[in-house]
Parts: C-alpha cells; sequence; structure tokens
C-alpha cells in the first residue's frame, strides 16, 4: 500500500512539472493565436482585444495557475480556434489512438515473441542470424518510410487494402478495423524488432540458469522446460519495453495518424501545434504525460503479479 | 604491556535495507596488538566483513570509536581520514573484481603512491617494479598487462602489491582466500605470512575458514549475528572451545582423513534468525542445545577466563 | 559379481573455442556398481562438473564428445539413444543437484509444482497427489511445516532450506542414481554437514548410487566407498577412500592433501603449496599433465603419458604416475624419524 | 559484502561451465568483423564522402529546376530521375545526405556530453542527487519526444542548429540512464572500494576508475543513437519541420513524392532507399562493435 502512495505521489509531481514545462514553452511561442484569429488585415487595437477576451494579456505565471486551478477540477479549458471544449476534444479522439495502439502491439507481440524464442533457442545459429538480419532491416524502415511503401505495396500495386476512411466501430468490426492494419503494421514494423531482442537475449540468459540445467534433468521435453520454466522469468524486461511503447502510443503515432489521416489525439495535437491553439496543446500534452505515468505504473503492479520475488517481498515489508 | 595499534570500542554499524534496519555489528570491542594475526570467524552474516569495512571506514560505522596508533579514525575529517589511510590497508576477497578492468598492472599498483604525493614517475616505477618481484610475479611481464590476463592466483599477488606500496601498519584481509583453489590458497598464505615478517604488519583477517584460520591466526574471535562469542590465543580456543557455537563450527569441518568419521551436529538445529529482529538475551540461543531462560532474558556479557580467553555464555563448557 | 551400474569408457568432452578445441574432459573411464557412492575431487577447470554434464547429457551446443566415448547405464549407451529415451532416463534414471541453491531453483515457480513436476511427467501423478508427495518428499529431507513451504517460491528459503528442496526435487522420481554436483560448496559449513548427512541418509535408506562431485576432500573422506581425483581433463587417481588416503600414490593427489591448512597443525606453520598454475586445455602438455608444476617429476613425465598403474596392494587403487609416491618407504621413514 | 537481509554466501559460488562460455559467444560469430561489418561501413564512409565532397563530385544543382524534365524517370542525364519540380533527385539525395548526417552525428553527441556526467554523478552519489535526476528524467521522458522537436522547431524556427540541439537535449535522459547504469554496477566493486581505501577523492574515482568502464556501453549505445537520430530527423523534415524548404533533405523528398506515389514512385523510392541503407548500415556497425566490447568487457571481469 505504502508503494502505491509513494508512486501516487511521483504521478502528481510528474505530471505538475510536466504542465509547467509545457505550459511555459508553449507561451514563449512567438507570435501567438491572437494575430491568426484577428486576421491578417486586423488593426492592433483589434489584436489586443481579442488577447484581453482570451486572457492572453496577463503574466504567464498567473494565467498558469488559473489553469492549474481549473484543470484539477476537471475543466481543461476550450480551443481558442474551435471553442471546443478541451476534455472533450481528447476524449473523442482517444479511442481511435487506443485502438491504433492495441492492433499495433498485437502485430508485434505475434511476430516478437516466437521469433524471439525460436532465435533463443538456436542462439548462434543460421536461423538466429537470419531472424536477427530481418530484424534489423525492419528496424532500419523508420515508420513515415513503411507507412509510404505499405501504401505503395499493398494499396496501389496489390490493391488489398485500398486507403480507406475511418470508420467508427458503429460500421461494423471488419469496416472499423480495416483502416487499422497498415498503420498498426507500419508502427509494429520497427517495435516488434525491440521486443523480439529483449526477449531473445533475456532468454538466452536463462536457458544458461541452473534451473533450466535442473528442468532438463527432471527429463521434462525441451518446449516444456522453454515454454513452462524460461519464457516467464526471461519476458520481465520485455514487459517493461512493452509498457513503454504502449506509453508513448496511448498519445497516438502523430505521424501515422497524420499520413492515414485517422483522427486520433496525435493528429489533434499536430493540428493544433500548426494552429497555435496552446490550450489544445496544453491539455494534450498533459493527457499523454498522464497516460504515460499511468502505464508504467500498471507494468510495475504487472511485475508483482508475475514475480513472486516481488509481491511477498511487498507484503512481507 | 603489548602495544596496542588498534583499538576499537563498542562499534555498531547499521545500515537501512527495504525491510528495516539491520544492525550488522552491535557492539563489538577488540584490540590488535602490533605484530599480531587477529582472525574474525563466522558464518555468512555475522558481521565479520562489515565489521572488516568498518575499521577501513567504507562506510563509516554508525557508533563506536576506532583508535590507530593514536588517530582517532571515527572522529577523523574526510581530508585527515584519507592522509591517515595509508597506514591501514585492505585486500578483498573477489581478486579479479578488485582490480580496475581497464587499467595496466603498473597503473593499478603505483596508484596509492600517487594519490600519497609521490611525483616523480621514475620512483614510482621502481617502487613498482620491486613490489611485483617481492609478491612473486615477473615485473618485466607483469608491468603492462591487464588484470583479465592474469589467474586469480596472480590478481590476489596484485592485490596485496597494492596494499602494501604505502607501507602500511595494518592490514586487513577480507576473505583473502576464499575464491581461490586449494593448491593456490596455500601459496597466497604463504605470501601473506612472508609479508607480515618483511613488513612487519599486523592483520585483522576476516575468514569462514576455521583451518586457513588456525594457520594464520594468533588470536581469533568467534562471531555470531553481529556480537563476538568468544575470543582467544588459538591454540585454546581450537583445542577447547568456550563457547558452544565455537564448537559447533569446529565440529562441523570435514576433516580430510577417512578415518575420522565426521560427526554428527546434533547441536546446531534451524536457520540463522534475521539480523532485523535479532534473538534477545544471547543470540545463538534459538540453536543453542545449552539454552536456558536465562539465555533469553539476559544478554550474555564477555567475561575473562583464567587462560586469558573472554567469551560471551552464560553457560560457557569449561569452567570460569 | 553385479554389473556395474554406470560405466564411462574414454569419455572426453570437448568445448569449441575462438581460440581452439578446449579438452575439458578427456579419455575418462571408471565404473561405478549399484549402492557406491564415489567422491570426484578436483580443483576448478579439473572438468569435474563438465563430466557430470555429459553423464546427465546437460553440455551446451558447443561441446562435443569425439567419437569413442561411452557412457553405459542400466544398460542402455546414454550418448547413443535418441532424444526421447535419454529424457526418460533423466529423472527416474539419473537425478542431479546443482551446486548453487540460489540459483538451480526455479525463482517464479512455487516449490511444490518443482518437486511434483517430474513424477506428472514421468508417471502421469495427478496434481492433487503430487502435492501430497511433494508435502511427503519435503518433510523427509527436513524441511519445517512443509505444507506452508509447498507452495511459497525458493526465495522465500534460506539456502541450506532450498538445498533440501533441491534434493527433493532430485529423489522425487526415485533415481537409481544421485549426481550432487558441489551441493555444499556455496554454503556455510554448519550447514553443510546437516546437507552431507541428509545426502548420505538418503543414498543408504534408498539404496542409491550416488556421484559425490566436491573440490573438498574433506568432505568426501568420511562419506564415500570411493574416490576419484581429477586433474586438467583426466582421473589421475582413483581407489577406496580408505587406500587413497592411506596411500597416496599420485603426485598430485598427495600435493593437494598437503596443502590444506589442518586444525591439527599449529599455527603459522608453511603450507605445502603447489606452485603454478593448472595447464591450458587447448594445449596441454605432451606427458603429464600435472609434470610442469610437480616437484618429482623425471624425464618421462614431460614427453609421455603416465599409464595406469595398479597399486601393489590393492589393485582396484590405480594412478597414472611415472614417479609414483612409495608410502611404505614414506611410513617407514616417519617412523624412523619419530623414534630418532 | 554480505547484504545480511539475504541468505546470499559470503564465499561465491565457484564457476562451473561459465569459463566456457565465455570462450564461444552465444551470438555467433558477432565477434569477428566479417562482411556484415565492412559492407555497411563501406557503404557509409561513401555516403559521408560524398556528403563532404558534394559541391566537387560533378553532380548537379539540387536546387536547379528541370522544367523540361518534371518527375522524369531515371535515365543518362538523371541518374535517379527527377522530381516534380525537374530537380535532380540524385543531387537532392546526396545534398539532404549532409543534413541527416550532421544531424546523426552531432545529437548524439550532444546528448552523450551532458548526459554521461548527469548520469555518472547520479549512479555515483545516490542518496537525494540521484532522487532528484532520476525524477527530472523520469519527467522529461513522459513529453513525447515528438513534441517537444515540433515545439521547439516552431519556437525557434527549423534550421540545422535547432534540429541538431533540440534532438541532442532528447538524448540526454537516455545517455544519463545508461551510464547511471553502468556506474551502479561498477560502484559498488570492489575495484571501486579499493581505490577509496588507498584516499582517492571522489573525483578521482569517478574520472579515473568509473569512467573507462562507464564510457564504452555508452559510446556502443552512441551509434545506434546514431541510426536513431537519423530517423527522427527523417521524420521531423517529412512533417515539413526540420531545414526550410527548399533545402533538400531525405525525409522531406519522401514527403514531397507522396503526392506522386502511383505514377513516379521514383521519387519517393530513391530517398527512402538511401536512407534504409543509412540507417541499416549504422544498426549494423553499432551493433558489431557493441558485442565486441561486451566480450571485451566479459573477458575482463
Amino acid at each position: 500500500m505504502r508503494y502505491v502512495l509513494k508512486r501516487v505521489r511521483r504521478l502528481v509531481v510528474v505530471i505538475f512539472a510536466v504542465t509547467l514545462f509545457t505550459f511555459l514553452l508553449v507561451n514563449v511561442l512567438p507570435g501567438d493565436v491572437a494575430y491568426d484569429i484577428a486576421g491578417q488585415d486586423a488593426s492592433e487595437e483589434e489584436v489586443q482585444a481579442i488577447r484581453a477576451d482570451l486572457g492572453l494579456d496577463r503574466p504567464v505565471m498567473i494565467r498558469y495557475v488559473e489553469w492549474l486551478g481549473d484543470f484539477v477540477q476537471g475543466d481543461w479549458g476550450r480551443s481558442f480556434r474551435t471553442d471546443e471544449s478541451v476534455a472533450e476534444a481528447i476524449w473523442s479522439r482517444f479511442p481511435v489512438s487506443l485502438e491504433l495502439m492495441l492492433v499495433a502491439q498485437v502485430f508485434a507481440l505475434i511476430l516478437a515473441v516466437p521469433f524471439g524464442i525460436f532465435a533463443a533457442y538456436r542462439a548462434g545459429r543460421t536461423v538466429d542470424r537470419t531472424i536477427a538480419t530481418a530484424g534489423f532491416m525492419s528496424l532500419s524502415v523508420p515508420s513515415f518510410m513503411a507507412a509510404i511503401i505499405l501504401i505503395l505495396v499493398v494499396s496501389l500495386n496489390l490493391g488489398w487494402l485500398p486507403t480507406s476512411e475511418y470508420e467508427p466501430l458503429s460500421a461494423g468490426l471488419w469496416a472499423n478495423l480495416r483502416a487499422f492494419i497498415l498503420p498498426a503494421l507500419a508502427i509494429a514494423l520497427s517495435e516488434w524488432v525491440v521486443l523480439m531482442r529483449v526477449l531473445r537475449a533475456d532468454l538466452i540468459g536463462v536457458l544458461q540458469q541452473d534451473y533450466i540445467s535442473l528442468a532438463r534433468a527432471k527429463g521434462l521435453p525441451v518446449w516444456h522446460v522453454i515454454l513452462r520454466h524460461a519464457l516467464k522469468p526471461a519476458s520481465f524486461s520485455m514487459i517493461t519495453i512493452l509498457g513503454l511503447q504502449i506509453g508513448t502510443l496511448v498519445g497516438g503515432s502523430i505521424i501515422i495518424e497524420s499520413i492515414f489521416a485517422l483522427p486520433g489525439v496525435g493528429r489533434l495535437l499536430i493540428n493544433a501545434i500548426y494552429a497555435r491553439d496552446f490550450i489544445v496543446v496544453q491539455g494534450v500534452v498533459v493527457f499523454i504525460a498522464f497516460a504515460y505515468v499511468l502505464v508504467n505504473f500498471i507494468v510495475d503492479l504487472l511485475y508483482a503479479v508475475l514475480d513472486p520475488r516481488i509481491r511477498t517481498e511487498r507484503s512481507d515489508g | 604491556m603489548s602495544d596496542i595499534l588498534l583499538d576499537v570500542r563498542d562499534l555498531v554499524v547499521e545500515f537501512p535495507t527495504r525491510k528495516g534496519l539491520v544492525q550488522a555489528v552491535s557492539g563489538v570491542t577488540f584490540q590488535l596488538n602490533r605484530g599480531e594475526t587477529l582472525a574474525l570467524v563466522g558464518e555468512s552474516g555475522c558481521g565479520k566483513s562489515t565489521t572488516a569495512r568498518a575499521v577501513m571506514q567504507l562506510p563509516r560505522p554508525t557508533s563506536g570509536s576506532i583508535v590507530l596508533d593514536g588517530d582517532d579514525l571515527v572522529a577523523a575529517g574526510k581530508r585527515d581520514l584519507r592522509r591517515l589511510r595509508r597506514k591501514f590497508q585492505m585486500i578483498f576477497q573477489n581478486p579479479i573484481a578488485s582490480l580496475n578492468p581497464r587499467k595496466r598492472i603498473s597503473d593499478v599498483i603505483e596508484k596509492p603512491l600517487k594519490i600519497a604525493g609521490e611525483l616523480d614517475a621514475a620512483k614510482r616505477r621502481t617502487a613498482v617494479m620491486e613490489l611485483l618481484e617481492t609478491v612473486g610475479l615477473d615485473p618485466a611481464v607483469a608491468m603492462d598487462k591487464r588484470p583479465h590476463e592474469f589467474s586469480g592466483g596472480q590478481c590476489q599477488r596484485i592485490s596485496i602489491a597494492r596494499a602494501l606500496i604505502l607501507e602500511p601498519d595494518l592490514l586487513i584481509c577480507d576473505e583473502p582466500v576464499s575464491a581461490l583453489d586449494v593448491s593456490i590458497q596455500a601459496q597466497i598464505l604463504n605470501l601473506l605470512e612472508d609479508m607480515k615478517q618483511r613488513y612487519d604488519l599486523t592483520m585483522l583477517f576476516i575468514s569462514h575458514d576455521l583451518a586457513v584460520v588456525r594457520n594464520v591466526a594468533d588470536r581469533v574471535a568467534v562471531m555470531y549475528l553481529g556480537r563476538f562469542c568468544e575470543v582467544g590465543r588459538s591454540e585454546e580456543l581450537f583445542d577447547s572451545p568456550a563457547h558452544p557455537y565455537t564448537r559447533a563450527l569446529l565440529s562441523a569441518i570435514p576433516v580430510p582423513d577417512p578415518t575420522v568419521k565426521p560427526k554428527p551436529i546434533e547441536m546446531i538445529q534451524g536457520d540463522l534468525p534475521s539480523p532485523i529482529s535479532p534473538p534477545s538475551g544471547c543470540r545463538f540461543r534459538t540453536r543453542c542445545p545449552l539454552a536456558t531462560d536465562r539465555c533469553t532474558s539476559e544478554v550474555p556479557e564477555m567475561r575473562g577466563l583464567p587462560d586469558g580467553r573472554a567469551v560471551a555464555c552464560h553457560h560457557p563448557l569449561i569452567g570460569t | 559379481m553385479a554389473d556395474p551400474l554406470l560405466e564411462l569408457t574414454n569419455v572426453s568432452t570437448h568445448f569449441h573455442s575462438p581460440a581452439g578445441r578446449v579438452r575439458a574432459v578427456d579419455g575418462v573411464s571408471f565404473s561405478l556398481k549399484a549402492g557406491q557412492t564415489l567422491g570426484l575431487v578436483g580443483e576448478s577447470g579439473s572438468g569435474k562438473s563438465v563430466l557430470a554434464r555429459t553423464i546427465m547429457g546437460l553440455l551446451p551446443s558447443y561441446a562435443e564428445i569425439p567419437e569413442g566415448s561411452a557412457i553405459s547405464f542400466d544398460g542402455h549407451n546414454l550418448l547413443t539413444l535418441d532424444r526421447k529415451a535419454r529424457r526418460a532416463i533423466s529423472g527416474p534414471g539419473i537425478g542431479m543437484i546443482f551446486q548453487d541453491p540460489m540459483t538451480s531453483l526455479n525463482p517464479v515457480m512455487k516449490i511444490g509444482q518443482q518437486v511434483y513436476e517430474g513424477m506428472r511427467h514421468h508417471f502421469g501423478t495427478s496434481k492433487r497427489a503430487g502435492r501430497e508427495r511433494a508435502i511427503e518428499l519435503l518433510t523427509e529431507v527436513g524441511i519445517p511445516q512443509p505444507d506452508v513451504r509447498v507452495d511459497q517460491f525458493p526465495h522465500q528459503l534460506s539456502g541450506g532450506m532450498r538445498q533440501r528442496v533441491a534434493i527433493a526435487i532430485a529423489l522425487a522420481c526415485e533415481p537409481k542414481l544421485l549426481i550432487a554436483d558441489e551441493p555444499t560448496t556455496a554454503l556455510d559449513v554448519t550447514v553443510q554437514a546437516g546437507i552431507l548427512d541428509l545426502l548420505q541418509r538418503e543414498q543408504r535408506d534408498r539404496g542409491m548410487t550416488m556421484i559425490l562431485i566436491t573440490h573438498d576432500l574433506g568432505v568426501v573422506a568420511g562419506r564415500c566407498d570411493n574416490v576419484a581425483v581429477m586433474y586438467a581433463g583426466g582421473i589421475v587417481e582413483t581407489g577406496t577412500t580408505l587406500s587413497l588416503f592411506a596411500r597416496t600414490r599420485m603426485r598430485y593427489t598427495q600435493a593437494l592433501l598437503d596443502s590444506i591448512p589442518r586444525l591439527d597443525r599449529p599455527p603459522h606453520e608453511r603450507l605445502q603449496s603447489i606452485g603454478g598454475r593448472p595447464p591450458n586445455l587447448i594445449d596441454p602438455p605432451a606427458g603429464c599433465r600435472f609434470a610442469p608444476r610437480c616437484a618429482h617429476r623425471n624425464a618421462h613425465c614431460d614427453t609421455d603419458i603416465p599409464p595406469i598403474t595398479a597399486d601393489e596392494q590393492d589393485p582396484s587403487h590405480r594412478f597414472a604416475c611415472w614417479n609414483p609416491r612409495d608410502p611404505d618407504a614414506e611410513a617407514s621413514d616417519k617412523a624412523t624419524g619419530d623414534a630418532a | 559484502m554480505a547484504d545480511p537481509t539475504t541468505n546470499r554466501p559470503l564465499h561465491p559460488a565457484r564457476p562451473t561451465l561459465s569459463r566456457f562460455r565465455r570462450m564461444r559467444p552465444i551470438t555467433g560469430k558477432s565477434g569477428q568483423f566479417g562482411f556484415a561489418f565492412w559492407l555497411p561501413l563501406g557503404w557509409l564512409l561513401l555516403i559521408t564522402f560524398c556528403a563532404i565532397f558534394a559541391p566537387w563530385i560533378g553532380i548537379q544543382d539540387p536546387d536547379s529546376l528541370d522544367f523540361i524534365n518534371l518527375q522524369s524517370e531515371p535515365n543518362d542525364a538523371h541518374l535517379l530521375g527527377t522530381d516534380h519540380l525537374g530537380r535532380d533527385v540524385l543531387a537532392r539525395v546526396i545534398y539532404g545526405a549532409r543534413v541527416s548526417l550532421v544531424v546523426g552525428f552531432c545529437a548524439p553527441v550532444v546528448g552523450m556530453l551532458l548526459g554521461l556526467p548527469i548520469g555518472m554523478i547520479a549512479g555515483y552519489f545516490g542518496g537525494r542527487i540521484d532522487g532528484l535526476i532520476v525524477g527530472s528524467i523520469d519527467t522529461f521522458l513522459a513529453v513525447p519526444g515528438l513534441v517537444l522537436l515540433l515545439l521547439f522547431s516552431l519556437i525557434f524556427g527549423g534550421s540545422l542548429l535547432v534540429v541538431t540541439v533540440s534532438l541532442g537535449l532528447l538524448f540526454i535522459p537516455i545517455f544519463a540512464r545508461i551510464s547511471r547504469a553502468a556506474t551502479l554496477s561498477f560502484n559498488s566493486s570492489e575495484f571501486v572500494l579499493a581505490a577509496r581505501t588507498i584516499g582517492a577523492g571522489d573525483f578521482n574515482i569517478l574520472v579515473r576508475e568509473l569512467l573507462p568502464n562507464v564510457v564504452l556501453p555508452v559510446l556502443a549505445f552512441g551509434l545506434v543513437a546514431v541510426a536513431s537520430a537519423i530517423v527522427v530527423e527523417g521524420a521531423l523534415s517529412f512533417l515539413g519541420l526540420s531545414v526550410p524548404a527548399p533545402h533538400p533533405s531525405w525525409g522531406g523528398m519522401i514527403a514531397g513524392g507522396r503526392e506522386h506515389l502511383e505514377e513516379s514512385p521514383h521519387i519517393s523510392i530513391f530517398p527512402a532507399i538511401v536512407m534504409f541503407l543509412t540507417v541499416l548500415s549504422f544498426n549494423l556497425v553499432g551493433d558489431t562493435l557493441r558485442s565486441r566490447f561486451a566480450d571485451v568487457r566479459e573477458a575482463a571481469i
């Protein structure tokens, strides 16, 4: 319990630091939103009026404290541009980013786990080296490049998955899911390599442990030893990495969402940045930071479930 | 009266762990006469290495006093302590890990001289070469190699050279041979004996191996859970142990002689209690065959025996 | 006379390394009758643990067992069996205990499961029956509160307790042969005695055959019927424990015995050390592998491999030495020295 | 020192097979420099050479517009064809390499120069200093890196310097983490204790004893960081936030060809291939060197 409290305290500190940091950063942006709203022909007075109207004429710190006060009470402010509630804007786009992240991680795990196990079991052999080479090649394709290649090959040349508009889940599962396949694949192509390599390295280490020798000395079949004895203790680092990846992807992938025109949080963010709609930027950044810290927190708890050493230590202490 | 080099009084070392504050050493007092070897023996977790490191001020003890040749090390300031360090040196258990893998042997051994302010590179080099010769390595071959090119025994020789280059008065050996094979162990023990003669060393020797201790020590202190059980000259202590724990330790040692059948050690039962909440009274009572109610309620004080030994036990095995 | 349970004939194990072929075990032969205990003694790098893993079939992929090696166990040649048949022997045939109980138990698996897993695989024991049997075994190896411990994880036990669990695991499938690879090296002396007593008791009660591997001659002295001393990949001397200690013939065995500090010797006595270090096993000496460090070597020793010779008084006591120690002469020397 | 809370024995377990494991690294040939090392290294040298000497190796002006040959396929005049404005793709790829390589090399250097000391100080002193540094790193990592880059490039304008420095800043926490972990792993080793016993000060221990051991894993990561810096720069210029147009950059070229994927895929594909080969080469060279270092270190300990 003390552990949970400690983590919550840390979460609060991180959120506070992140909000302050982004608030300051966003507010030193040259040419604020008032000029944009007022248009090019507006006089200085008109601009000043808009600034006063938006409350932009007051000192940064006062505005920050006000914003923080509202934020804590659940009021994340309204977009300067569209007057849309920031919280609503984020929540309406979040399911898209979440789904993209989930599909991408499923792809990544489907590739990473079997190949990681196989490479570790055959470490140093041809199979291992082939997987390693394939991994390096896959890793060296930046996701935006992967996206373009996938569009070119799968959509344009092969015509399998025409680039399609995002459809909500209400339009049917397949209609909804097919829009995510290519973007998720573009993300997974580099993610799986990282997971696979971590799993392979840890599994090789575990397979050299005496307790694996002991399991083999019991006369158990190889697959049983690997899956039942080695996989669990070897998967801790991979879960950490997975958590970090999920943490960064919950907020959406800015580039992939832009390329595939997915209305997710990432696209909301980049549009807000271009539009200097900083109250939206602020909200999204805080949201992403919060998600990131929260996911890591969950991963820590997951450790305790998987690793009895941590679990009992905590209940003992 | 013999000349006391090291005087340790009421030494307490605590450190925090995730499970609570651990008192690794709880009030240990001993003196070391100039030129003698005192061995601290005990099983893992008894605090013998912590005691040695506390004397080294690594880390500094929680309380107590450690007076070396008139200087109180516990009270000394950071700068004074660094100056005083050349008088007491240490060799460690793991010979390979105690040498920086990225450094050449000559750099490793001359570093103490450099820190002590010897600026003449040629002088340093001569000193290093002499010392390498003394510890039984060929300076021409060894000087420019790196630690991984040597075996464990050779690394321990290098560590000894590093500890001796400042000609310290006190040498603390923390399990110096327990990572080595028997045949190599004998080489290092002989070397330490030679060095002791040559440099008039006083030694504090930490080991879990009573046979090794028998060979090197003039006096022996047996530790259990942070306290001394028994201190005495090694002949007397080994021939007729006064503390039940000492007897148990001695009877557990396997003898390399098939005609001596191993004694079943009926007296030691159970595990070492947790150092976070040690037993009340005598700390050995939970595993002691002679324990009585008094052992639970009253901490046994160190008492002198007629033969000059001291024992902390309510029911010593030999009369007082 | 009964056939031996385990018989090794000219067994070698080589490792491939970038520097060349490491002859970790080189031409080892011995046989072990059912119910006997063999102490396999050697310093680190002597090949004793590799030999144990060779018998157990636990070698890494870069190891190679050259042609001509044969390990016969209970009528099977372990080196030619197919994988499935070989696995059927691990557990019910041969059990093994490893050196460090801190690393030899799976940290994320309950103790009970680790104990009964082998039974489940080999005998199809049900989970419930397996758990019951695990509790019995834990009781037998001296673990307090076995019904609680069976559902705990290894880290909740002390080192000595963990080694007792490891013994319970090895005993679970009732092996005919138990290989204990330095079972007490990582433990304190007072714990060590308890573990060795337990092993000895189980061996006697079950009529098991046991190989006890150790670097400590003291450990084998009182507890084994026979001893084999290994040096640089080969067995250099073997015989009954009494004969080997009383009439040591091989110079290395004697030097090893002499270099052990002993409780019955006076303090500050100079120890008989062995100079130098064990040979490089990629390019071992042409003759006797101990020759470069031996104080008694002659011209033969450097060039020719010493043949296995039998002791005149006890033919089962064999050794490989060109210039063996003469225990009778030394004993009479000592007697006359003491008389004078 | 034995932690009294565990039952770990003071005398270390004797190694069984570990000696032999060390002799043959598990990754097979990783210790040797095979063609998987020399081939990528050759490519990197070629790319670097072309980038440095771009104005003198007889390629066309990357900004000159050839209105007659818009979007032409690769031909004799334009080896890799032209883009939608008729600019020579080969010339632009080579000039674009300048941006990628400068950012790729300089950003990790910035990150390492600041991150290494920060991480070592945190790992060495521990306690409050460590808590503060680790806390700051956690905070920093919670903000998505690309957002910081976007904000920086909006505030300071897109230029090579801004991209390099802001990307470098992003590398600080990563390098700090690695150096902290490495420092921690050596901090309790006996050679550091030995240095204390002879009276060495903190600075001496940090620089003379720890740095030589910490710097190798950090440098090994540095090469991987070069690859990822190139990728991130590519992403930024893809979004049009790196060096301003019409200055050529690989990401910008790939983005520029997007609209013409169907009729002239070569506009995007050639810079993509070059970028892919370069990133792959850095990864391969870095991995080989890293396993080499790891072998050396393993052998040394």
